[in-house]
């Protein structure tokens, strides 16, 4: 994996997921997976992320929370979102607290199909959003 | 593992329902849980379920909509969190409860969901 | 005592292979059992739309006139309800995860 | 004069995996009072009943929580199989029983690397994981899945494990067993973890058993309660006694939680031996009538579901009482007259789910 140019900060929010997801985004980190291999590293602050991963469907009352963290986390971003439940609100669509996918909320980048998604399949749409963040960086660059 | 629903609930009135927990309490029975259904005439059905030594039996009642249901937090606290969830979720009035959230427990997209038409 | 302890845990720690997998590197073996994603062997299909109405998430749509048979993996929940109701047995789980998207359409 | 101040504790913290809300009231650094805010994961699937016929809900109590999921779905189903009425082979009952147990020990395993990282022992939290992931790969193995199993149904199971399997899976836990014990060693004698855990969030039994707590929760404190004990599936054919600690503090519940993953192995072994043959579903036909009520012991403590049918396809009412929600109470008490610095690890130690407890 030498053409991760960079290191990045990962931040974990649990929207009304199942916890599968959850749990399999926490995988990741833990031996048989250890993400930490690329430099990666999930951390609570908001500041110091480069990718907000979200696992779970938007309800009424995380909304203002995702908002707010996405809205703290420095440019350029990328929003991940990991499980059926984020990209589309899967099984709980018709729920009457579900707003459906995290797109409804903020823009994503990367969506992760599966119920629940797989470490491997995480590992890959990391690395598909890491290619997102690379070229917001150039064209962030050429802003300044 | 047969348990019918039928065979171990006990059929009270709403007025009934204090004086019949505290003699549950007194037995040494476990408060397991409080759930809220509506009915075809549109009344609340209430059970509350209560165990001592795998031995289970549920207290049943039906009050219409308007009726305001006296709480049982006062013996049995761990009732506090199942009345606010009725309340937030069908909109059941439930007086007296130990921890009253007015309301706020849960903030849902539409007002007591479960008893109005939803998506 | 201490000392043997730790000795002891170190040279057996040796002898073990890494917990990790390296997996972009190793590939992921799946097993037969696998629920991956749905795909349909489209010969066999006679567009009986049983799999659209027994979806959960209503994510196949089955079109009859047209002959066609159209999964939404971003809704797809992988319990393979369709699969056992596929009344021709044209429908498998592959044991293969579908690639994650940067884009919904 | 000591200060009072009130410390908002979540959803998004450090320590929380999943988001729930307290209101800390402290005096200094002891907490006199806390109060819960939940509602961040509600997404009202109770109400789903009206979209899903029956058969589907199976599916939605699976996605009900991803670490508990096959009980579940195995309590969804065995609520149904209740109404419609029908009778399940035995081979089903065991395989339920089979994959319950297993479902049993890879949460055990989570939740004890989970506390270990709340209480700052990174290493010990590595190596329950990299365990569990071993037992996530039987699951994956035999069911298909690695956290939603996905493999209970009305009516029976969707997959057999083969006999050769089945052994193959005992032979497997007794390799893991050794190591499990290498690991609980570690929390059982390390006096660094007992200074985490003795004494701290202390529950008596008089409190678990009014305060309603459930599970391990419960039988920390003295309560010798265990709902497989009323015999659903195959556990009237197994040989346990329920887990009891006494002391009712944070060590003792994860004593309880310790053992509980060996009576588990011993479960499956049990199992494996006696299972029968013979087909492992039988046909499902007719709609539900009437209500039913179940009680269902997982990893957390037991969930009661209440379900009512009307004779049509879809299901009147799908109540679920979960463990969390139960064990809020107890925790609220606990919680009371701690430090701050410890208010993570009693919080931890009831083993929250919050999606189970909001749905």
């Amino acid at each position: 994996m030498s053409y991760l140019a960079k290191s990045p900060w990962l931040i974990h929010y649990d929207g009304s997921s199942c916890n599968g997801c959850d749990i399999e985004v926490l995988a990741c980190l833990t031996p048989m997976y250890d993400v930490e291999r690329f430099g990666i590293i999930n951390t609570g602050n908001p500041k110091h992320a480069d990718i907000l991963a979200i696992t779970g469907s938007v309800n009424e009352q995380n909304i203002p929370i995702i908002k707010n963290i996405y809205d703290q986390m420095l440019e350029p971003k990328v929003v991940i979102a990991i499980g059926i439940c984020a990209t589309s609100g899967g099984i709980f669509r018709e729920c009457y607290n579900v707003q459906g996918g995290v797109d409804q909320v903020i823009p994503v980048d990367v969506y992760i199909p599966g119920c629940a998604a797989r470490p491997e399949s995480i590992i890959d749409g990391v690395v598909k959003g890491l290619g997102v963040l690379e070229e917001k960086y150039k064209k962030y660059g050429k802003k300044r | 593992m047969i348990m019918r629903h039928e065979d171990i609930a006990i059929k009270i009135q709403p007025e009934e329902l204090v004086g019949k927990v505290s003699g549950l309490q007194g037995d040494g029975c476990r408060l397991v849980q409080i759930a809220c259904s509506k009915t075809k005439e549109n009344n609340f059905e209430l059970v509350y379920s209560f165990e001592k030594d795998y031995k289970f039996c549920n207290l049943t009642f039906e009050v219409p909509p308007d009726a305001e249901v006296e709480s049982i937090s006062s013996m049995c606290f761990s009732a506090f969190l199942y009345e606010n969830e009725i309340h937030d979720l069908f909109g059941l009035k439930i007086k007296h409860i130990a921890v009253d959230f007015q309301g706020t427990l849960y903030e849902t997209a539409v007002k007591y969901p479960m008893s109005v038409e939803t998506k | 005592m201490a000392f043997l302890k730790l000795a002891g845990t170190v040279t057996k720690r040796m002898g073990m292979k890494s917990a990790c997998y390296m997996y972009p590197v190793v590939a992921r073996e799946f097993t037969k059992t696998t629920r991956g994603h749905v795909e349909l062997d489209s010969a066999d299909c006679i567009y009986c739309g049983l799999c659209q109405r027994k979806c959960p998430t209503k994510a196949i749509e089955v079109n009859r006139q047209e002959k066609n048979w159209t999964i939404q993996p971003l809704r797809c929940i992988v319990c393979s309800g369709c699969v056992d109701v596929c009344p021709k047995k044209c429908l498998r789980m592959e044991n293969t995860y579908s690639s994650s998207v940067t884009s919904k359409f | 004069m000591s200060k009072r101040t009130i410390i908002p504790f979540g959803p998004q913290h450090p320590v929380l995996p999943e988001p729930i809300h307290l209101d800390l009231v402290l005096e200094d650094e002891k907490v006199v009072q806390a109060i819960p805010r939940i509602g961040y994961v509600h997404r009202g699937l109770e109400k789903l009943v009206e979209k899903q016929e029956y058969a589907n809900m199976v599916y939605v109590a699976e996605r009900i929580c991803g670490i508990c999921s096959f009980i579940h779905a195995q309590t969804c189903s065995q609520a149904i199989e209740d109404l419609l009425p029908i009778e399940v082979p035995e081979r089903a009952l065991y395989l339920r029983t089979i994959w319950a147990e297993m479902s049993r020990t890879h949460s055990h395993l989570l939740w004890l690397g989970l506390m270990a990282d709340a209480f700052g022992f990174e290493a010990l939290f590595m190596h329950c994981w990299r365990l569990r992931e071993k037992i996530l790969d039987m699951v994956e193995d035999t069911a298909g899945g690695r956290v939603i199993f996905g493999s209970c149904k009305v009516g029976g199971v969707r997959v057999d494990i083969e006999d050769a399997k089945l052994k193959d899976i005992v032979i497997q836990y007794n390799d893991l067993e050794k190591e499990i014990k290498e690991i609980t060693d570690v929390f059982v004698e390390d006096y660094s973890v007992k200074h985490r855990l003795v004494d701290v969030g202390v529950m008596s039994k008089e409190d678990a058993h009014v305060l309603g707590a459930v599970g391990p929760t419960m039988r920390g404190s003295g309560v010798a309660k265990d709902m497989r004990t009323l015999g659903y599936a195959a556990y009237k054919y197994l040989k346990f006694e329920p887990v009891v600690e006494t002391a009712g503090d944070c060590y003792a519940r994860t004593k309880v939680r310790i053992r509980e993953v060996f009576q588990s192995i011993d479960l499956i072994r049990q199992a494996v031996a006696q299972i029968p043959g013979g087909p492992i579903a039988v046909k499902v036909t007719g709609n539900p009538t009437g209500s039913s009520f179940q009680c269902v012991e997982q990893a957390r403590g037991d969930v009661a579901y209440y379900l009512k049918a009307n004779g049509t396809k879809n299901l009147e009412r799908f109540r679920v009482r979960t463990p969390t929600f139960a064990n809020i109470p107890p925790l609220l008490k606990m919680l009371g007259g701690c430090e701050l610095a410890d208010v993570p690890v009693i919080v931890l130690s009831i083993d929250p789910c919050i999606s189970c407890t909001e749905r």
